[in-house]
């Protein structure tokens, strides 16, 4: 609705209503300042090319040491294991919620699936910790895990991120007219060539979409990684290891020492910016690859 | 219409005694119609009296829809359609299926056209003759044949509908069927439309809904005027035949009253 | 070129082939790997729900709910401050969050003119706002208490942090159940003479109400259950007095449960399990709510 | 830190209400809670939150004036004693009960009995970062098996004194272990392997020695278990440890609440450590504590 | 038709040189037309020609629509509706609107009819009245005067139809305009609709777009024709009114061959 002529007290409730949706840049403002501010200090007194290259990461230690890449490591790995759990299981869900499952079904399923997402993370951490490490992993699969793993972490948080998936894809799929369906049908296609070749990629920017929040997800989750990835900050190689990942370390450092103004500190908010910039960065990538997919037809 | 037509068609398709039904609702009652082979049949008749219904069951597309279903015989060739051991994929592909609204894929004008040979399994020597001829048959041909790699999008509304007419020749049926096809273009691509059918009419046969009398009396060698009467036994309203014959006589000397009132204007 | 001519008139041939059908292997096949898919995350959320539920049962009892928590006898050490913090800081979340992200919805989806450079920036933050990293929105409110000289580990400042979380996702599905709103709607009011503000306020607003509140209460349930932000705040862990106001200290169930559950007794790894159910139940009946206004008043256009 | 209740009366016992804040040491945390716990019972007014930021983290706060009490599992700094005199906070060093801080291995492992202080040098010192990964290289008769490590983070007081005794300096180890504030982490991780091994306080050991065992300490002497009784008569070295509340002397003299509740915390520090399971002071200890008090409250 | 219609139209509103643009696209051009008071004007032509968007800027409606934008003069008892001063609320009251899908209010009956006469705050000593005369205009009151709280969801297509009129006529407009009322209804509700314009007519006056030529025949007093052509200067169509006369000379005597092709049904 672009133009009107409002009354003036139509006019003050629009200025009212700007600022409100105004206030979510406002806050994109504020959350980059106030990492900016201790991350610039911390810059002071560490060189940022060590920060970025480093690889030890030890920076309450005596021995002090500010290589962040043992934490980008145990990011990774959660999130590649997250992704490579929720990505197949969630899309195979919403290609089935929405071209295969009967309407009653599919209104049973889908909020239970949704169910996934809504569960408090600390829950899933310690599912992680006490069910899937000792008796998925060790005793009914034989991997041999540790107490803590970013294996263990990164299929839990796999599971809690499949209704990303599935519950956007799904959304994306229906919304595939029913006319290019019927154009398949008509045609002589079966209903799985249909599926794959008409709908998933007439839906493919909204699947793209639903991965891409998935993987932001998954790089931000905080209290899965910290409870059940381990603690260890050193570059993870296997996947059976412990690792800490930034969120996790931020959780750990943040619930002890964190006196505003120390170096502790500073670190924090060092390792906040670079979290929040990956995910800035993954999403405006997403979003000019959606752009771009979506233009092409 | 300079054109010859036998007295009673020579019959690729029949419906005896269809009822369609939506759940507990007939929306179509007990219809009998012969198609005949290299004809364009017209199914006309004012909105909700069934024709799309009836049309879709030609096809086992009906099959999609929740709650649809069909009674009575249709037969293709002089087999049942909806036997059981007749694959409804393989129905389809020989009848083929032009909607109202062109829905091309989100794909190159040339994938639109791969698609079916495709996921039907056609043995195709070459593909490239393939889009060739089907696109040449649809006479669009010329209009894209320097823009085969690009959206179908880019195309106009009429060139879509072309594109989806030679997306169906591609999987060569023997019947198509059309529903309202030229009621989302313009003037000037209907009648572009309008000659294809006439062309087409020598390899296919094509069944054809339409709402605008003008067009059913310019190209279709038949007609079935439907309409829509309270159900004896539900008091719903149900589509039923009025009156089918050779389109000139439909529009020069119908038959049923309800049929000439139809033509004139007098409702609808 | 006679493909396809010499293919037009085919004898009368048989329609049965099994080939392509919807039997073939290959779609039988593909059908039960979407089974397989499904049945894996439902099975995911039973066994979750069941161990939990063994773990936790026999400390579901009325001292969970009415006790406070305690050193001295973990065996009936209970929730209860947990539970009023917990309703406090949501509260406070959704006072915060559901006003303000429903006006900044209705200014997107109903008068921004998303052609102008400002609202398509909004929108492009927003949306890059969904997938910020919750324990983010708590380093931000940590660092803004710290800037104004307010205590972190408050209840307003819990429910900044998380308000703040779910702002996106609430301005996210007011849009959605605002477009959801039928063109026609508005257009009929607004050739009655009505204005664009008393359109939105008394056509599409009441017709997305249903789509809001599910979409609000979905947000409030996620808030529910995210402890990172508020251990970004220094969340207490010990607090056996009810929170009585914006500026009181608070704990809630999540940050009791990762405290219990990381305490070296037997008694209160069962507590924390029990803890864990009831908060799983608070859950499952918000995410019930939700459906049931989603199937109960959504709206057949 | 608590906007609770500060000036609302109560009714029941006496007069005195409001808030004692604490924070610091996790160690220490079920101490001071059981205290407040007990010291609410009977005075239903008073509302004690104890916070876990640690040691230091609990300094940090305590000498910026934010609580009242501070947890300690080390004695202050100097450092920290300069912030606070900055900021003049002037404090009272209050010992309250004892620890030992335990080696631990799973109840599985064969070949930790005993360790010397040199081997635990070995092991966690800064120079074993990354080179010293097997048990062989620690003791040639123990299994070349990966190490696995748990220990609290830097931000705990347990660690400043493990550090301190056996590496030497404070703050000085090896940074690739797993590290937690929550000891119940370093519960999980070394149980879970044979090869594992970890320190903490002694009350979790003793809440979960069913799945886990302590290793005794050679510091010169011979092994030593360590137990209440051999902290108690001081043969658990180095490892036998003080733990600490500071009272800001201002909060013992304008906060009735708190005056009263530290004077319980010393009368009935026994009964506390006990309810906490803490090794509770010996009576030469008790007598130290109680003239300490003393000086405060004169 | 016997009904005498003045050689020129009572002015009620008027349209001089009106252009109407979609961001750089010109939909309409250079549009002269008279519409008669107390008269029914259809506007007919094929599709996409600018009838609705000529339509919709009689009301400014079109200020709803993003990029929208209005050349030339419109006037409404020869005040220009686009001049700064007028309030486009104020226009779109006395201007009414109905639209080609019955579109009412989720809510009850009574409460689609109020909803005009409350939210333009117009006086109202006793809404129940109102409501009843605005429906009893309608044709509508004898079908719903027991269900007045019901939902108007309820009622069928036709009625609801009905309904969004009596909506219209509650707030006391002079003009009505309709797009393509009763291309959504059956024959039936069709008619009814028809009937009820022709009342409609003696107190308000009536502008109508249809598809339906017979319609058109059968109602109006005055038909405009309007078809596409290729604009002059960017070669996309536009729409140009082709001629505007009394309806039984347009469809008796078209001046146009343009005119007489579309009412013969030789394209379109
Ligand atoms: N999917 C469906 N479910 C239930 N009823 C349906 C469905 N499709 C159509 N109908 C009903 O069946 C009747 C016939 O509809 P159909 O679409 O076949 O009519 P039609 O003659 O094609 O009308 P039109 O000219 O408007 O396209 C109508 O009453 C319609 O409401
Ligand atoms: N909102 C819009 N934005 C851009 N172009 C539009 C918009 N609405 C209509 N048009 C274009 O303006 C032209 C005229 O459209 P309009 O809807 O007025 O035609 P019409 O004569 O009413 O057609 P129909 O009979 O199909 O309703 C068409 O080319 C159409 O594509
Ligand atoms: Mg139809
Ligand atoms: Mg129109
Ligand atoms: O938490 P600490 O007692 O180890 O400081």
């Amino acid at each position: 609705m672009a133009k009107s002529s409002p009354r003036t007290g139509e006019k003050i409730v629009m200025v009212v209503l700007f600022g409100a949706a105004a206030t979510s840049v406002v806050v994109t403002i504020g959350i980059f300042l106030a990492l900016l501010f201790p991350s610039i200090n911390f810059f002071r007194e560490i060189n940022p090319i060590d920060f970025l290259t480093g690889t030890r990461w030890a920076p309450t230690f005596a021995d002090a040491s500010f290589g962040v890449v043992p934490l980008i490591s145990g990011t990774f790995w959660t999130t590649l294991i997250g992704l490579s759990l929720a990505i197949p299981i969630g899309l195979a869900s919403a290609v089935y919620l929405s071209e295969y499952a009967p309407q009653r079904i599919r209104k049973i399923l889908k909020p239970v699936l949704e169910i996934l997402a809504g569960i408090p993370s600390v829950v899933y951490g310690y599912f992680a910790l006490f069910f899937v490490a000792p008796f998925i992993l060790n005793d009914l699969l034989g991997i041999n895990v540790g107490t803590f793993s970013v294996l263990s972490a990164g299929l839990v948080l796999g599971i809690m991120i499949i209704p990303t998936v599935a519950s956007l894809s799904e959304d994306a799929m229906s919304a595939v007219p029913q006319a290019l369906r019927q154009g398949s049908y008509a045609l002589g296609a079966n209903k799985m060539r249909t599926t794959l070749r008409v709908v998933f990629p007439a839906a493919i920017s909204g699947i793209t979409a639903s991965i891409v929040l998935a993987l932001s997800r998954a790089v931000g989750e905080t209290m899965i990684v910290a409870l059940a990835a381990g603690t260890r900050a050193s570059v993870v190689n296997d996947p059976t290891d412990a690792g800490q990942t930034m969120t996790g370390f931020i959780a750990q450092t943040a619930t002890g020492e964190s006196t505003p103004g120390s170096l502790t500190y500073n670190t924090l908010f060092a390792v906040g910016l670079l979290l929040f910039l990956i995910t800035l960065t993954i999403n405006i990538i997403a979003g000019i690859i959606v752009r771009r997919i979506r233009e092409e037809y | 219409m300079e054109r010859e037509i036998p007295t009673t068609p020579r019959r690729i398709m029949a419906c005896e005694d269809v009822n369609v039904y939506y759940g507990d609702f007939r929306a179509v009652t007990s219809v009998d119609l012969t198609f005949g082979k290299n004809e364009i049949t017209a199914l006309i008749g004012p909105s909700g009296c069934g024709k799309s219904t009836l049309l879709r069951s030609l096809n086992r597309m009906n099959d999609m829809v929740l709650g649809a279903r069909v009674e009575g015989s249709v037969t293709f060739h002089d087999q049942e359609i909806y036997a059981k051991e007749v694959d409804p994929i393989e129905v389809r592909r020989r009848i083929g299926m032009v909607f109202q609204k062109p829905n091309p894929f989100p794909k190159s004008i040339y994938d639109n056209i791969a698609y079916g040979p495709k996921v039907t399994g056609m043995k195709v020597s070459s593909m490239d003759d393939l889009v060739e001829e089907a696109l040449t048959r649809a006479a669009l041909w010329g209009e894209v044949k320097d823009k085969l790699k690009q959206s179908a999008y880019g195309l106009s509304g009429g060139q879509q509908q072309r594109l989806c007419i030679a997306r169906t020749i591609a999987v060569n049926p023997e019947v198509i069927l059309m529903d309202e096809p030229c009621s989302a273009l313009d003037p000037i691509a209907t009648s572009r439309i309008e000659d294809l059918m006439v062309e087409l009419r020598e390899d296919y046969s094509i069944i054809i809904v339409t709402h605008n009398m003008q067009q059913a009396a310019r190209v279709a060698d038949r007609t079935a005027f439907f309409t829509a009467l309270a159900d004896e036994g539900t008091g719903d309203r149900t589509g039923v035949l009025v009156e089918y014959d050779k389109t000139a006589t439909i529009f020069g000397s119908p038959a049923d009253q309800r049929t000439e009132d139809y033509i004139s204007g007098r409702f609808g | 070129m006679a493909t396809i001519g010499a293919l037009a008139t085919p004898p009368p041939r048989a329609l049965r082939t099994a080939k392509h059908g919807d039997t073939s292997f290959a779609s039988i096949g593909f059908l039960i790997a979407l089974w397989a898919a499904l049945a894996f995350a439902v099975l995911a959320l039973v066994v979750l729900l069941v161990t939990s539920f063994i773990d936790g049962a026999s400390r579901l009892d009325g001292a969970l709910l009415t006790n406070y928590t305690s050193q001295v006898f973990p065996e009936t050490a209970g929730a209860r401050a947990a539970i009023l913090g917990s309703a406090w800081v949501i509260s406070t979340t959704a006072l915060l969050a559901i006003p303000l992200g429903i006006a900044a919805g209705v200014y997107l989806e109903e008068f921004a003119d998303n052609r102008k450079w400002w609202n398509k920036f909004i929108e492009t933050n927003i949306s890059n706002l969904a997938a910020v990293p919750a324990i983010v929105y708590g380093m931000l409110t940590a660092g803004f208490a710290l800037a104004i000289g307010m205590e972190r580990r408050i209840v307003l400042a819990g429910g900044i942090a998380l308000a703040l979380l779910i702002l996106p996702v609430i301005i996210i599905s007011t849009r959605e159940a605002l477009r959801a709103v039928p063109q026609e709607i508005r257009q009929g009011s607004i050739a009655l003479g009505a204005t664009p503000l008393q359109t939105v306020w008394r056509q599409t607003l009441p017709s997305a109400v249903p789509g809001i509140a599910t979409g609000s209460i979905l947000a409030l349930s996620r808030a529910l259950g995210e402890a990172a932000p508020l251990l970004l705040l220094g969340g207490l862990v010990f607090v056996t007095y009810d929170p009585n106001g914006l500026f009181s200290g608070f704990t809630t169930l999540p940050i009791q449960i990762f405290n219990w559950a990381g305490q070296p007794q037997l008694e209160f790894q069962q507590v924390a399990s029990a803890a864990i159910i009831l908060m799983l139940g608070l859950l499952l009946i918000m995410n019930a709510l939700a459906i049931f206004i989603r199937n109960r008043f959504q709206n057949r256009w | 830190a608590c906007g609770g209740d500060a000036d609302g009366g109560s009714s029941d016992s006496g007069s005195i209400s409001g808030e004692v804040v604490s924070d610091g040491s996790s160690t220490v945390q079920p101490l001071t809670a059981a205290a407040g716990e007990l010291f609410g019972s009977e005075n239903s007014g008073v509302n004690v939150s104890v916070g876990t930021s640690g040691t230091g983290g609990g300094f940090e706060k305590f000498c910026l004036g934010e609580t009242d009490i501070s947890n300690a599992s080390r004695p202050i700094g100097d450092d920290e004693i300069v912030i606070c005199e900055e900021n003049g906070i002037e404090f009272t060093e209050l010992r309250v009960a004892s620890d030992a801080l335990s080696i631990v291995v799973s109840q599985d492992n064969e070949f930790l009995e005993c360790l010397t202080t040199d081997e635990l040098a070995t092991l966690w010192g800064p120079a074993a970062e990354g080179t010293i990964t097997s048990w062989d290289q620690v003791n040639p008769e123990f299994p070349a098996e990966t190490i696995e490590l748990y220990g609290p983070g830097t931000d705990s007081g347990t660690f400043d004194y493990f550090t301190d005794e056996i590496n030497g300096e404070e703050g000085a180890s090896r940074s690739d272990y797993n590290a937690s504030e929550d000891d119940n982490v370093i519960v999980q991780g070394v149980s879970g392997s044979e090869f594992a091994l970890g320190y903490f306080g002694l009350s979790y050991f003793l809440e979960n020695s069913g799945s886990l065992k302590t290793v005794q300490v050679d510091s010169g002497d011979g092994c030593v278990e360590p137990s209440a009784e051999t902290v108690a008569d001081d043969t658990y070295t180095p490892l036998g440890r003080p733990l600490f509340i500071y009272v800001k002397n201002e909060s013992y003299a304008d906060k009735p609440q708190v005056a009263a509740f530290v004077d319980y915390f010393v009368e009935q520090s026994a009964s506390i450590a006990e309810a906490a399971e803490f090794i509770a002071l010996n009576d030469e200890q008790q007598g130290e504590l109680e003239d300490v008090l003393a000086g405060l409250a004169g």
